[in-house]
């Protein structure tokens, strides 16, 4: 990667939650080591199967969930070590006992830091306080950073950042419930807007939304990178808009990182097979391509994040799989153009 | 071409739909922004406060409570005035007590009242309510007593809100360890016998707040009023706590929650401005629910000896005495349970009205 | 007109029920102890003396008259031996009772691992020569089964009536030392229904807080007189329930009535009064602050003008209702003088005082130390201390009867620009500050336990546990000396002249009263209510209902 | 199109308000169209323009200050806005059934992903609890929901929102309903999965003649699905026809923001065009056309009536000023 | 979740140890004591008292050989009538559960009901009726509302009688019990009903066919019933130890009043029992509560 200072970077990140069945405990492993890095004023694309972490990828990140192990720094300030060390292949480094060797512990509080990375919810409706108004909702983060000084200037701001995701300014003395989703999910983006953040998780920020202000908004969260370098966690799965807006793209299948490329590279070359059978089955809107378009149909298990299969977790559905598949999770490996795929076998 | 073919077919079908003599040239002429703006209607902005007194005033069940509160008060403050009997003195006539001014019915007088009343020709003032066994105008004594309930009613249910809230809200809120602590220091407060703490508290109190109270407001109350609050700040909060905690537990699982966290907004505030907001309507309805138990629990702590002292009568006082004398003298009993129900029924449908206008989810 | 006031008079006719062989009566809640000898209550003691019978017992017309004695006893010439003939008598287990029942019985109420509360009643008794303070023996004798020998102290005019108090009732040794075999559970075998007795009645079922019923003993010595063959008795203290049970005809026997239903019952033929034995009365701590920088003198002028001003005919009309006297003296009303006379002593006219006694209390006022001046009108003043307003706080129990009494106070001291703060204390914490005399005017009241004024006078010797007015206790020098009144009941319980012995007796009810530490106002009475169909319970000055001569018809 | 046996749902000119405090939204202003069997309809529109509230309108399950206040709205002929709540009860979720645009708040988070399954199951038709639950697993398992014997256990909030959403589908296919509206169904979904499940929705369709109203913002999905789409925007039907000719030959000035708005390989790396202005404020319709204070090229007769809507092709209907004035000109060009 | 059970029954113990050493060291610092009479009582007798149940020694003695006692079962005998304790709490208990569970069921069913049918016919006749009468039943002091019922249906009506000793009628006394907690549920089910029949699970559950009645009692009423739960825990403990009031107006030996004339007498054995026992009850209670908000609503984590 470029000499340039990356904004985040995350390594060998987990995510692990226990959930019981019945009388008993299993863990679940929502996000199982990754790692990867986000310059500012890139976005990063981020998608993969329903289910597979992304969300939660995007929430551990902000430190809403406290993560069960990695490393999270942000504008070169780690925010969260859990101590973890590994070797130059990305090996766990273990001691004699066979426990993992630590180094000290880092776990900074995050308040400082919520100024300057910011979510937008997945769903528009869940995330907005029922008995709020907009104005309040939105200025809210405005309240808790103290970014005002008179309450002019807090109504103007709001106003402001309402016209920005375009909702009338009528709409500031309205309650969430009144709204559309779309509308709502305008809100949530306003809001994260709001503090002028320099890191943004958008966590399927536009899939409720309708083209045109999907459109709009896709055009906001560009011109606010332009203009103030703002970089992305762009979580979605229509993946014509992760294409559109996205600097570099990254595949996740069931906890793991499958393929990390730049957009266009992985729109032309697409290399792990679990991507190819994602780009084949995007609906095109155009109504002559989609009757001739075929999709690459994935067969086989679709694995539950409770029963990992060993190895791969994409093995059970790959065309491409092997004994090795089974055995061992392959490493995400530079194929060159910074295109970083795990695949044994393509 | 085959574009033009397009529109050129399209044309056909329209034609034969539309009788263009119906239009003119100017009709197709571009708007302007100008004209384009002005059909784009603002709906006016209301603040939430003026949203919500707008929605209450036009509730008519809690206009009507509003109004009976406000008759009240204006009553117990007025008519102390006016009446001219007080609520301690047993009746005297011509500066002689008159035994048989005891156990009037209302607005009835007593045989030498009306002996003075020929006698002189002036008109004595009605005993409105009657009098109670000991010859002392109810009337006068049901306004003692509702100033006295209404105010320990009401300062009861929000010590009781305020403290109940606070605990509560901690423990839901920040749950794990915290909770578990705190809930078994509430399960701790609920199994202490509360006689024996109050009895000990009467004690206790009669010898350290004797002493401050003297001068004060609360001298003629009686330092038991005090501690009375001090009990409820003690004792009686933990319902309060544990509905405001059972509610939290289920409110904080919220998604917005979490978005308000992920915005950096402190513990405090997400209490206050999102947890508590939302669980509101539980909240006022058990505060309103709160004031008729804190007139009975005055009149309760009274007999220990905690209440207000006598001959200061409470409804709740008020009422006890008056389970005796149910069978000869019911009306002594229906007065002031009268009234409680009118306050707390007032206090319940302002609350519900409350909500209703200020809870934007139901609109 | 004349229909309505027809409707009226019905309405107070109340529902009987028609089960003639029951009676059901309440006195009141849950008794603590039914031991003759281990109960300290009133109604304890009425379910004792219907349970138990001792040597004597006490007629319809109130007086003594033998029981289990063949005749009264006969007393030798020095007045300290009484000799007892007992009837031939049995068990409620069929068991023989003799004499020997009653040397244990005593003896073991006087011990103190029995713990008894009215042991002190044996004091007039005097002990054997194997008595020790840990094991006393009483030098009471049988000779025979049949024949008791009691040895006195002194002569004890009112000794009769001890031998049929309560605590002189017989207990039945095997059942009691069964139950009891380690010492430390004296009151054990009378626990629960079932157990052994004596008198007219024994109790078989319990169900506690609810309910007993006792049944006829067919051992009972004068069995054939009892017709009535079951008690049963609502254990409830709440008049107003108890009120409503009898007027449904549930209960055909109550000793309360609420106190605002009084009024209209008062008229009744079922409603009744009897004479007791109670003073109420006002009792000041002779070491209060009130009294502080005053002479004992003054302070008694003080007590006194407060006690001039108090409306006692006010009180006993509004709040007492049922006939109480307004108490001009400390011995009740009709106590006899134990030389065969009734006891008459008055220090007041109890009936004036109130707001036309306002010139008398001036005077007392002044001469108090106290400065008066004359208020907006006739009917009212002002009194002062050093120039301060005067408060009194008045310490009572929660109870509306007392309560009401301390407003009617509270208005009479109103006169004299005296306020009055109400403290209502509960009751075991009233009790404790009275004893301890953490308190500065308070209510009290005593009853007797005997016909005699000692009975009386006794609670204001300075070793009393009952001197709650603290004379001569404590160093304040507004307290009168009191040593002369300790010597005179020392002499009263020694004197062997009973005429000699009730002059003593006025003497110190003189000096009681001279002190106005303890402040009269009226002697009760008691009441209760009875349905028209029942007849032959009677009640005696102690407030003893004896059930077990009734008749009960249809 | 003639009387027809095969219409399902026959919707005619409905009217749907709510009655807030602020006054009546008109969030459906006469909505028209017809259903057949076997055939999908396909709602785009902008959001807030009412499409969810057409789709609650036709299932009677308005908020409580909402109204149907004129129109029709005929299932097999009857008109199902007269049927008592009973009858109502029955047709719903058998007749017709709705796949709720957010999955999140649309389960109930007190009971498990299966009893709610189930529940819908047992309520029309007559199987048992253990067969209800065997379909509920099948009905898992078709939409993609992996370890389904599982995950019946679990309860909404331990799921992914893709998952929940998988629920929300099974939940509402599981009776094989005449009429499914699937409001946004696929939204939480990638695109894999949203392809198994659409192809699951065309398989019962073609098995069952399943009629499917696709209320949708993704114009792909539209595009591949839909035998009819309808255009909304603000309560009213702006453009409807074909996939062909709504894409092909957008007629309404609305339509045509839409298209050029949408991301394509094409113009990935340039800027989206996307409709400038704020969605109306439907307390205060404007007299005109609803689109018109955004529309580029509004005229004065676009300020001051409602287009009626006009054919413009074959099975190509819109309601757009500009079709007209297209017409004038041409003509004006002819006189 | 039996991990959290263990860990709330070891602080369950713990809490009753701690309300049990404040009732025992408030009962020894209140004024007055057991054997206090209002005429006075010998001070020999008093000794003798002291010794025979261990008074005589220091406060924090006593309180660890009371402890010592409970360890081993033995509760002691009462100080007021010196009857054993266990024997007369157990048989009060079953007098006062008796009336306590049934009071707890009828208000929670009825309540329920009543409180759906507010919530579901807002501000209509229904409702209002409903919260007229509620609020009257939680403004109506139960020794008023008793007495009421004594005087009308036994005296005036004459249908039950006041007293009866050998089938004492349980009706009245339920009824008093049961209207105060009733209307309070009443209250709590409607609003939170209102805030649940708000929820979009709820146009679900409608959109799937599910009939009425079921959409209110079965998806909108499990949403609803926490604050109920929450109010329930400590009021079922409360209900059932008694109510003095109550059992003193209808004439019921329960524990209420065996508490209230424990403190009166201050008979110390009498109150520690009566109150370790309501604290066994109130914890049971409120762990049982915890336990039901986890079976109500899933969502509800105490690990966290
Ligand atoms: N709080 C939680 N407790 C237990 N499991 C959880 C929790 N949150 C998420 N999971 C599990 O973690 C996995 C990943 O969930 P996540 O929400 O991150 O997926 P996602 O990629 O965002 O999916 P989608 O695209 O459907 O939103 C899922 O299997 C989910 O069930
Ligand atoms: N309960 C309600 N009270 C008042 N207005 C409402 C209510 N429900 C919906 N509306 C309004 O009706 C209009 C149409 O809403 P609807 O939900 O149908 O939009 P939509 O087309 O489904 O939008 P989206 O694509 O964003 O879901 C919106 O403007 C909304 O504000
Ligand atoms: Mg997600
Ligand atoms: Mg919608």
């Amino acid at each position: 990667m470029s000499e340039e200072k990356n904004i985040l970077e995350v390594s060998h990140l987990k995510q692990y939650f226990t959930v019981k069945q019945g009388f008993k405990k299993k863990t679940l492993k929502a996000v199982d080591d990754i790692s990867f890095a986000i310059k500012p004023g890139e976005t990063l694309g981020l998608v993969g199967e329903s289910g597979c972490g992304k969300t939660t990828v995007g929430r551990t990140l902000l430190r809403l969930y406290e993560p069960t192990a990695g490393k999270i720094t942000f504008n070169g300030e780690v925010l969260f070590d859990s101590g973890e060390e590994y070797d130059e292949n990305d090996k766990l480094i273990l001691d004699a006992n066979g426990n993992a060797q630590k180094h000290k512990s880092v776990s900074k509080n995050m308040l400082p830091y919520r100024k300057e990375m910011q979510m937008v919810f997945q769903d528009p409706y869940s995330s907005l306080d029922p008995r709020m108004t907009v104005e309040d909702i939105i200025g809210e983060p405005l309240d808790v950073h103290h970014l005002y000084k008179s309450k002019e200037e807090r109504r103007k701001k709001i106003l402001d950042l309402m016209e920005l995701v375009g909702l009338n300014a009528e709409h500031a003395m309205r309650y969430a419930h009144e709204f559309s989703g779309g509308q709502r999910q305008r809100i949530g983006i306003a809001r994260a807007l709001a503090v002028n953040p320099k890191f943004i998780v958008c966590d399927e920020a536009v899939s409720a939304l309708d083209v045109s202000i999907q459109a709009q908004v896709i055009n906001m969260f560009e011109e606010l990178q332009d203009k103030l370098g703002v970089a992305y966690l762009f979580i979605a799965h229509d993946l014509l808009v992760v294409q559109h807006i996205s600097d570099r793209i990254a595949v996740m299948y069931l906890g793991k990182m499958m393929e990390i490329a730049d957009a266009d590279e992985l729109n032309n070359n697409p290399i792990h097979p679990y991507t190819l059978s994602l780009l084949s089955a995007v609906p095109i809107p155009d109504p002559e391509t989609a009757r001739h378009s075929k999709r690459i149909v994935l067969e086989g298990d679709v694995p539950s994040p409770l029963n990992m299969p060993s190895g791969c977790p994409f093995r059970t559905r790959c065309r491409y799989a092997t004994e090795q598949c089974a055995k061992e999770m392959p490493q995400l490996k530079d194929r060159g153009n910074g295109h970083f795929v795990a695949c044994h076998n393509r | 071409m085959e574009k033009e073919n397009v529109v050129y077919k399209k044309r056909q079908i329209l034609s034969s739909q539309v009788d263009l003599s119906q239009f003119n040239k100017k009709e197709f002429e571009k708007a302007t922004d100008e004209e384009k703006k002005q059909q784009d209607v603002m709906g006016e902005s209301t603040t939430f406060f003026k949203d919500g007194m707008r929605r209450l005033r036009k509730n008519p069940l809690a206009m009507g409570s509003i109004i009976i509160l406000i008759a009240l008060i204006l009553i117990i403050l007025i008519t102390p005035h006016i009446v001219p009997y007080s609520y301690s003195e047993m009746i005297t006539v011509n500066g002689v007590r008159d035994k048989g001014t005891a156990n009037l019915a209302p607005f009835q007088f007593s045989p030498r009242e009306q002996a003075y009343m020929t006698q002189t020709g002036k008109n004595l003032f009605p005993h409105i309510f009657g009098t109670d066994s000991l010859g002392r105008d109810y009337f006068i004594r049901c306004v003692y007593g509702t100033r006295v309930s209404l105010s320990v009613g009401i300062v009861a249910a929000i010590m009781v809100l305020i403290i109940g809230l606070i605990y509560g809200s901690i423990s839901g809120y920040f749950g794990g360890r915290v909770d578990m602590i705190m809930m078994r220091i509430v399960d701790i407060i609920y199994s202490l016998p509360d006689m024996l703490l109050i009895i000990l508290l009467s004690v206790v109190f009669k010898q350290v707040l004797s002493g401050y109270i003297k001068g004060t407001v609360f001298e003629s109350l009686g330092s038991n009023m005090l501690a009375m609050f001090i009990v409820f700040g003690l004792l009686y909060w933990v319902t309060m706590a544990r509905l405001v905690r059972g509610q939290i537990l289920q409110i904080k699982n919220n998604e917005y929650v979490l978005a308000a966290k992920a915005i950096g907004t402190p513990n405090r505030r997400i209490l206050l401005r999102h947890i508590i907001p939302n669980c509101l309507s539980v909240i006022i309805i058990t505060t309103a629910l709160q004031v008729p138990s804190a007139i009975f629990t005055e009149s309760y702590l009274s007999f220990l000896g905690l209440g207000v002292s006598a001959p200061m009568p409470s409804l709740g006082s008020l009422a006890n005495d008056a389970r005796q004398a149910m069978q000869s003298y019911p009306s002594r009993l229906i007065i002031p349970a009268v009234i409680i129900v009118l306050i707390v029924l007032a206090l319940n449908l302002l609350g519900d009205g409350l909500r209703d206008a200020f809870d934007s989810k139901l609109n | 007109g004349c229909g309505s006031s027809k409707k009226t008079s019905n309405a107070n006719a109340t529902k009987t029920n028609s089960d003639t062989s029951t009676l059901y009566i309440n006195l009141a809640s849950e008794p603590d102890k039914l031991d003759p000898a281990l109960n300290s209550t009133a109604d304890g003691a009425v379910l004792a003396v219907n349970s138990f019978v001792g040597l004597l017992t006490y007629g319809k017309d109130g007086k003594l008259k033998p029981a289990l004695a063949k005749a009264m006893p006969t007393v030798s010439e020095d007045g300290k031996t009484y000799t007892v003939e007992l009837k031939e008598s049995k068990w409620s287990d069929g068991t023989e009772l003799t004499a020997k029942d009653f040397v244990y019985s005593w003896n073991r109420a006087v011990n103190p691992k029995t713990a008894s509360d009215y042991a002190n009643l044996f004091d007039v008794i005097a002990r054997a020569a194997n008595s020790t303070d840990a094991n006393p023996v009483l030098d009471v004798t049988a000779e025979g089964d049949y024949k008791l020998v009691i040895k006195l102290n002194a002569p004890t005019p009112y000794f009769d009536q001890l031998l049929a108090f309560p605590v002189f009732l017989p207990v039945p040794k095997t059942a009691v030392e069964k139950a009891n075999p380690n010492g430390d559970k004296p009151g054990a075998w009378a626990q629960e229904a079932g157990f052994v007795s004596n008198g007219a009645y024994k109790l078989t079922k319990w169900k506690h807080n609810e309910s007993m019923t006792y049944e006829k003993n067919d051992n009972y010595y004068d069995a054939k007189n009892v017709s009535i063959k079951k008690l049963n008795f609502m254990l409830s203290a709440d008049d107003t329930a108890t009120y409503a049970a009898y007027k449904s005809g549930d209960l055909d026997f109550i000793d309360s009535v609420p106190n605002d239903e009084l009024k209209n019952v008062l008229k009744s033929k079922e409603f009744k009064t009897v004479d007791e034995l109670i003073t109420y009365y006002i009792g000041f701590n002779v070491n209060s602050d009130l009294f502080s920088g005053m002479t004992p003198e003054q302070a008694t002028s003080f007590r006194k003008g407060v006690s001039d001003l108090i409306d006692r005919k006010y009180i006993v009309d509004t709040v007492g209702q049922t006939g109480q006297v307004p108490a001009g003296a400390f011995v009740p009303k009709g106590m006899h003088d134990g030389n065969g006379k009734v006891y008459k002593s008055n220090y007041f006219d109890a009936t004036k005082t109130g707001s036309s006694n306002i010139e008398q209390a001036k005077k007392d006022f002044k001469a108090a130390g106290l400065e008066v001046k004359n208020g907006k009108d006739k009917s009212s003043f002002k009194v002062t201390k050093n120039g301060q307003e005067i408060t009194i706080p008045y310490m009572i129990n929660t109870a509306t009867k007392h309560q009401k009494i301390a407003e009617c106070i509270q208005q009479d001291l109103a006169v004299a620009g005296i306020k009055v703060n109400i403290d209502t204390e509960e009751w075991n914490v009233f009790l404790q500050d009275r004893k301890d005399g953490k308190f500065d005017v308070a209510r009290e009241s005593w009853v007797a336990d005997y016909d005699d004024p000692i009975t009386m006078l006794d609670i204001f010797s300075t070793k009393s546990g009952n001197n709650d007015v603290q004379l001569g206790k404590g160093n304040s020098t507004a307290a009168p000396n009191w040593k002369h009144y300790d010597e005179l009941i020392n002499k009263i319980y020694s004197s062997t002249d009973n005429a000699e012995r009730a002059k003593l007796l006025h003497e110190a009810e003189k000096e009681v009263m001279a002190t106005y530490a303890a402040v009269p106002i009226y002697f009760d009475n008691d009441i209760y209510m009875q349905k028209p169909n029942v007849t032959g319970v009677y009640s005696t000055v102690f407030g003893n209902k004896y059930f077990m001569y009734a008749k009960k018809t249809k | 199109m003639s009387e027809d046996t095969n219409v399902l749902l026959d919707v005619e000119n409905l009217h749907t308000s709510f009655f807030t405090d602020n006054g009546e939204v008109k969030a459906v202003n006469g909505i028209s169209f017809k259903l057949e069997k076997g055939k999908t309809l396909g709602i785009v529109g902008e959001s807030g323009s009412g499409k969810s509230v057409t789709a609650y309108s036709i299932m009677q399950i308005l908020a409580e200050t909402g109204r149907v206040t004129e129109g029709k709205v005929l299932f097999k002929g009857d008109n199902i806005l007269d049927y008592s709540e009973s009858e109502m009860q029955k047709f719903r979720g058998e007749k017709i059934s709705i796949i709720f645009q957010d999955p999140m708040t649309s389960l109930n988070p007190v009971f498990t992903v299966g009893y709610q399954l189930e529940e819908a199951i047992l309520l029309h038709t007559n199987k048992t609890k253990a067969e209800a639950k065997a379909r509920a697993i099948e009905m898992l398992t078709l939409v993609g929901v992996n370890e389904p014997e599982s995950r019946v256990k679990q309860y909404p909030h331990e799921l992914s929102g893709g998952m929940r959403q998988r629920v929300m589908i099974a939940m509402a296919l599981c009776c094989e309903p005449d009429v499914l509206i699937a409001d946004e169904p696929t939204t939480a979904l990638d695109v894999t999965i949203q392809a198994q499940i659409l192809e699951l929705m065309q398989d019962l369709q073609k098995k069952l003649g399943m009629a499917i109203i696709m209320v949708t913002h993704d114009l792909g999905v539209i595009a591949s699905m839909c035998d009819e789409i309808l255009v909304m925007y603000g309560g009213r039907v702006c453009e409807r026809g074909t996939a062909d000719a709504i894409f092909y030959e957008p007629a309404h000035e609305y339509t045509k923001g839409l298209l050029a708005s949408i991301p394509r390989k094409d113009n990935m790396n340039e800027k989206l065009v996307p409709i400038g202005g704020t969605p109306i404020n439907l307390l205060n319709m404007p007299k005109g056309c609803a689109f018109c204070p955004r529309c580029k090229n509004a005229m004065k007769v676009c300020l001051e009536k409602q287009p009626d809507e006009y054919w413009v092709g074959e099975d190509h209907l819109a309601s757009c000023w500009m079709n007209i004035k297209d017409l004038y000109e041409s003509q004006e060009g002819v006189h | 979740m039996s991990k959290y059970i263990l860990k709330r029954v070891i602080l369950a113990i713990v809490s009753i140890v701690i309300v049990s050493a404040i009732t025992f060291f408030a009962m020894n610092l209140i004024p007055g004591g057991p054997f206090n009479k209002e005429k006075a009582v010998s001070p020999q007798v008093i000794e003798e008292l002291n010794k025979r149940y261990n008074l005589d020694k220091p406060v924090p003695q006593q309180y660890v050989l009371y402890m010592q006692n409970i360890l081993k079962g033995d509760w002691g005998v009462s100080l007021n009538n010196g009857r054993p304790i266990w024997p007369d709490i157990t048989s009060r208990f079953a007098v006062s559960a008796k009336l306590g569970f049934s009071a707890v069921f009828i208000a929670t069913i009825i309540g329920v009901i009543l409180g759906s049918i507010a919530a579901l016919m807002r501000n209509r006749w229904p409702d209002r009726i409903i919260v007229f009468f509620t609020t009257l039943g939680t403004a109506m002091p139960s020794f008023v509302l008793a007495t009421l019922l004594l005087l009308v249906i036994c005296l005036q009506l004459g249908w039950i009688p006041v007293f009866d000793a050998d089938n004492p009628n349980y009706i009245l006394p339920i009824i008093a019990l049961s209207v105060y907690p009733m209307a309070y549920i009443t209250r709590l089910t409607k609003t939170s009903m209102l805030d649940a029949l708000n929820q979009d699970y709820i146009r679900t559950a409608k959109a799937k066919g599910v009939a009425r009645s079921k959409l209110i009692f079965v998806h909108a009423l499990r949403n609803a019933l926490i604050p109920v739960v929450t109010y329930l825990g400590p009021e079922i403990a409360y209900i059932l130890t008694g109510s003095m009031v109550v059992e003193s107006i209808f004439t019921i030996g329960g524990l209420g009043s065996a508490f209230v004339t424990s403190i009166n007498n201050r008979d110390y054995t009498m109150i520690m029992a009566v109150t370790i026992f309501l604290a066994i009850l109130m914890v049971v209670a409120n762990l049982l509560t915890d336990i039901a908000y986890k079976f109500i609503d899933p969502r509800i984590d105490f690990n966290n």
